[in-house]
């Protein structure tokens, strides 16, 4: 049992260094620095720039044109990139659809699809919830009915992150009506330029545009769209939400928050001190930094089973949970920080990166919006309610 | 002991909810938001026709003689339809100022009309270093003359883009933290020397930054005592806690309502989401959480007038603590449970949980107050 | 609205004082004060000192020979009591078989046992729970069986607190096996020295004896020992338990314990300074103390609307849930503030009142035992759990 | 980087969990517990043969040059039995404190025989006034011709009935707190002028009240260097604290264990409890916490002999505070579920629950911790 590093791990992770220090954009690296929102071309940059090196898609097998590394080297790669303010990378090209693909999918939709995950030159974006469904993704009603050599598609999609940006979207639609609500789902990947898609924004509490909901009406997407057998797209389903639970935990960013605290602590006074020599403030810091830690080994633990040749199991639901609330609490402590200064609402700087001068310090004016932001982090992808039902049922066998 | 309204305190209730329920429908509330003003000059004219602006101040300074009873009244509903007419800064804080503080001629020409509907104030105490320390003030109001010179800058400052007076703590003696040499002034807010950057805030009322430069104030600008204004403005914004901790309570309630009636309307796995056991005991911690808030608001509101000033102090802060606990507790939870929607600005939920949110802060921290508390609790 | 008392209220205060000055032996005020447990003796002396003053019952209307107060004059004779190390009163005459009696007896019952527990010449104690039941209260299995003037009782019940010092105890039998479980049982009461009866201890976490498991083997019980109506117990019960629920909140005695948590802090020391001077200890105790106002509050605020004429409704119910968790959290923090003296266990001390040195300050051996011990106060009376169903459904309406 | 045992670490688990297996019924334990001892013998005997004493020492000291990882293997068996044997003071913290600052003689005189069984340690260093300060050292130790007399007055000295030597820290120079001027002593259990007063504990372990008068302790009882024991003897408590998170872990994985057969097995209303949604998530909520320790535990195993002194104290104050937490809320929640039945002497649980509020004192709490682990972190 060891901590350390080998020397390989080590020149692994000054060539990832070098790397995104030459590759990313310091504009980029910049934004991500003071929690401002990045734009499409923003992450079409720093992700092609991966995508030239053959990383972006790290955690693919060398078969499927992914480097092929070890669980401790990606969680190197990860750190380091967090650690040097790269944008995370936007998951539902490289990290969902694409091994659906190359698990499921057939040689021609590999030869088709896959080069433009990897190298980032499509946008993809996901459709899985629907108005109602919430939780209970299985409830879905867009229908796609055969038609010759196509599927007409019907219905909505909602919490669709990014897909105003996006190109193609892969769908969960039900193909069998009169099937139980698990089956006759199927799993199709349609581009988002075909005729009858509308995309409509959804506001969020901070003011924001990052989600939509996704109409479709009478779109015709060819049948060799369709992903595997039809009427078994949820098993691709599950198999692409356990992989979102994973990376879900977002240790290193956490990580980077917990010591963007720190800054603002040192920055911000009380009674003519540093924040971060109160007391109270302290305590509440250390009590996070401990949780991160505590977060950061249980992963740790979970890919070195992985590397000894286990799949994530549905223990790593907990890291989910853990992980969104971690999120949440950096969020609540940030508002906390910056007092009175969390209270001015800057709209023109936070979303249209205006040049503008902040009222209050830099930091002051985000902490807010990304508190209220951050309360999806236990809502989406399963809220944290759903996904102790599952370790309820799954681990604990209740 | 008798914790029952009177008559007269049911009517006002009545009057208030009545207002609410009719003026204040969510939808309303967002074309108000937008205005250039941000809140509407018929409400104020209503609330002043109703008697709402002089409701707690006494016969002698023009007003009704209620008291912290009836202010609570008012500021609970006003939460419960989270009322943007600037109330707060206008009549508890800078009516407050007055009553407690004012000399007769200043009651006469800024109390008077602002019971009337004439006159808007703004309070300007809030300064970058300062935190929730009422005593860490660095804007510094110079001798000059009969009068004074008023220098420096204020954050923060609700409702100062509407305000005809603002009313601003200043440094006339002592270090910066020094309890001693603190003085209130009232300035007219369009005096020479003031310059504003005006925003919304994040729970879409307005403040501004606000710089002093070289600002004259007469003598007869100063409110209260010259050195001494530190006790009467913190006793001002003891009161104003208390009012604040009111509009929270009517915040949590409507909050409750909203969730309750969601969960047991949603349905996932074919049954109403309120039928989860874990959504009902969550539920039922958001309505006893709202229940402590009441009660210490309650506590606080018939606490906040005693004679002993320890009492009255500890009566704000622990409230400010329990709404604060309280507060985020119902507020996180009410969103949970709305699941995605709750995250939508599409629903009121969010609003709510943003006001929720600012209150916290307001006017210190359920932190600070905790502290606060526990000095003046453990003290030997 | 207003908080001041009345000059009459405020005479009442001063009589209560002035009997409690006169009547309360000091040898037990001294084992309150220093949380020593009690004999029952010590108990039978305070409690027929208030049966003489026609006190003990105070809850009770004037035609059954209680003095008729307000809900003003209880809170004042309750904190009175609390404030002077008075023994909290034992509830299962006065509060409990009392009021059923009064209620829903005959007068030939009344006339029998009212008078014991008014002057507490008689002690009682409850025969609810059974081995297994927990808070399924009504799947209860001790059965009545008539035969002739007598019931006949075979069962067991547990969780009987006090009962190798009651003379008699009221029971929840099975009288109609085969109704649905609420209904078929009735009430009786029961001699504890009818041949058959054996009261065997339960050991508490503490190593306490307070509770035990009362065996009926063919208990001859007189048919006049029936309250009500055969097959109505269930209805008596459940008017018993919502009584339980409102003195449970205890907050006499957590205001109490809060003063007794700072005279601790001050005497105990960390770096050299008093802790009640630490910032962090002195945070939990502000905040501890801001919970029991709420909770006092809560109170008044339910007693005044029952002043004003309603019933003790469900909502009660949290304030079982809240004095119960209050009651546990003070106790966590004696814990805390004594540290390593925490540690060493004093039967001799703690049981049977030996007149020995404390190991430590005279208060620190008591912390532990109390800690361990306050676990059942969200067990019983209906665990928290099963409180908040009740508060979910009834108030809820979920 | 690289998280799993090693094969000799694999047979030491298995080795340690077949003992307490066979040897550590709750029954059986029961029945240790009241001896006069408290622990027995042979059990002690059975550690020194399987070579579980000298584990974690290096070949040089007549060990078998384990570390950390073998040490928390043991003690993570050991919590899951409520094992009784007095490892943690003898081995731990005495042989510890040999380890790291004894001289040859004493290592030979003290240690091989300890690593053989024949002897028995306990350390002294808690007073009445110090709670977790270890440098608050009221006792004295006198410089006295060529030795030391020392007097004084040490609390809740674990094994002391047991122990032929007890280590004590005493104040050869300075003030009461002052970090410097404290000197370790090994002194004899029987030496002439130690008093005790022996007790069991909360959870069934024994300890003293040990008070020294005049004792009189050559030169060579000195352990480490005169007036600068603390750094040796805080970092003894820092490895020490490492192994009693260990033991916590395994306290809570056995608490877990039982309370899920117990909401699986337990019947109310007709169903078996667990299939009550606020039981599950609350008893997944136990998992969480249970693996949090277990993570927070490796992290200081791997990282407590690091080179840096800050990330050493860091990693075992971080553990602690995150037992404290964890073992708060699997103990209380354990007995919660276990309703009536879990506040009673009959089931293990409340002896799991009572181990784990020790431990959540032992060595400091985790409040202490916290300030700890705090200023480490945020020093500029």
């Amino acid at each position: 049992m060891d901590l350390a590093f080998t020397p390989q791990d080590i020149a692994f992770r000054d060539e990832v260094k070098a790397f995104v220090k030459a590759n990313l954009p310091q504009d980029i690296a910049d934004k991500v620095a003071h929690g401002k929102h990045l734009v499409r071309d923003d992450h079409m940059r720093w992700q092609q720039a991966l995508g030239r090196q053959g990383w972006l898609v790290y955690t693919w097998p060398k078969k499927h044109g992914g480097p092929g590394w070890t669980v401790t080297q990606r969680y190197i790669f990860e750190n380091v990139c967090a650690d040097m303010n790269a944008p995370g990378i936007i998951p539902f090209g490289s990290k969902m659809v694409g091994p659906v693909i190359y698990t499921f999918g057939n040689d021609e939709q590999k030869a088709r699809f896959l080069p433009g995950i990897r190298e980032s030159s499509v946008w993809w974006c996901q459709g899985y919830s629907e108005p109602g469904s919430g939780s209970d993704l299985a409830s879905l009603r867009t229908r796609a009915v055969r038609e010759g050599d196509h599927y007409v598609v019907n219905g909505s999609k909602t919490w669709n992150t990014m897909g105003h940006w996006a190109d193609w979207i892969f769908c969960l639609v039900r193909t069998d009506a009169s099937a139980k609500p698990q089956e006759g789902i199927s799993f199709l990947l349609i581009d988002m330029k075909t005729p009858g898609i509308t995309v409509k924004p959804i506001i969020m509490a901070d003011g924001g545009h990052e989600v939509n909901e996704v109409f479709f009406d009478n779109v015709k997407v060819p049948v060799e769209n369709l992903v595997g057998k039809e009427g078994e797209g949820w098993t691709y389903a599950k198999f692409l939400l356990a992989n979102e639970r994973l990376g879900i935990a977002a240790v290193p960013q956490s990580k980077r928050g917990v010591d963007t605290l720190k800054q603002i602590a040192r920055n911000e006074t009380a009674d003519g001190k540093p924040l971060i020599e109160d007391q109270d403030f302290r305590n509440k810091l250390a009590d996070l930094e401990i949780q991160v830690t505590a977060l950061e080994y249980t992963e740790l633990r979970a890919l070195s089973a992985m590397a000894a040749g286990g799949a994530p199991g549905p223990e790593v639901s907990f890291l989910k949970i853990r992980g969104s609330e971690i999120q949440q609490r950096i969020s609540e402590l940030a508002v906390e920080a910056v007092g009175y200064y969390a209270m001015p609402y800057h709209p023109a700087l936070l979303w249209h990166g205006a040049n503008e001068e902040p009222i209050g310090p830099a930091y002051a004016h985000v902490a807010a919006p990304r508190y209220f932001n951050a309360r999806k982090t236990t809502i989406y992808g399963g809220s944290n309610e759903i996904q102790r039902n599952v370790i309820s049922k799954m681990v604990l066998g209740l | 002991m008798d914790l029952s309204y009177s008559d007269e305190q049911k009517q006002i209730k009545e009057g208030v909810e009545r207002f609410v329920r009719e003026q204040y429908a969510f939808e309303t509330r967002r074309k108000i938001a937008a205005t250039d003003r941000g809140w509407l000059p018929e409400n104020w004219a209503k609330f002043a026709e109703l008697g709402w602006l002089g409701m707690s101040f006494s016969e002698d300074d023009g007003g009704f003689g209620g008291g912290m009873v009836e202010t609570a009244i008012l500021m609970e509903a006003f939460g419960s339809g989270l009322v943007l007419e600037p109330y707060l800064p206008t009549v508890i804080l800078g009516g407050g100022l007055l009553a407690s503080g004012g000399s007769a001629a200043q009651k006469e020409a800024l109390l008077a009309p602002m019971i009337g509907g004439e006159k808007q104030f703004a309070v300007a105490y809030v300064e970058k270093q300062s935190r929730y320390n009422l005593a860490d003030v660095a804007v510094t109001a110079k001798k000059n003359g009969g009068g004074y010179a008023l220098s420096g800058h204020k954050g923060v400052v609700y409702n100062a883009a509407s305000a005809d007076t603002i009313f601003v703590t200043a440094r006339t003696a002592g270090g910066q933290r020094d309890e001693k040499g603190i003085t209130v002034f009232a300035v007219d807010a369009k005096a020479k020397g003031i310059t504003r950057r005006d925003y919304p805030t994040q729970d879409a009322l307005r403040a501004s930054e606000v710089t002093f430069d070289n600002v004259s104030a007469g003598a007869d600008a100063v409110v209260g005592q010259v050195d001494n204004g530190l006790a009467l403005f913190e006793g001002v914004i003891d009161r104003a806690i208390v009012a604040l901790c009111a509009e929270a309570v009517g915040c949590m309630d409507a909050l409750n309502k909203q969730t309750l009636e969601y969960i047991k309307t949603r349905k996932q796995f074919g049954v109403p989401i309120g039928k989860f056991q874990v959504l009902q005991h969550r539920m039922v911690d958001c309505f006893t959480n709202a229940q402590e808030a009441r009660s210490m608001t309650l506590m606080a509101t018939l606490k906040i007038d005693d004679a002993d000033a320890t009492t009255r102090k500890k009566a704000a802060s622990g409230a400010k603590v329990q709404i604060g606990k309280s507060g985020k507790f119902v507020g996180q939870s009410a969103v949970q449970m709305h699941g995605g929607m709750g995250v939508t600005d599409e629903l009121a939920v969010s609003h709510y949980f943003k006001r929720l949110t600012m209150i916290d802060t307001l006017f210190g921290s359920p932190q600070h107050h905790l502290t606060r508390y526990g000095n003046l609790s453990m003290a030997a």
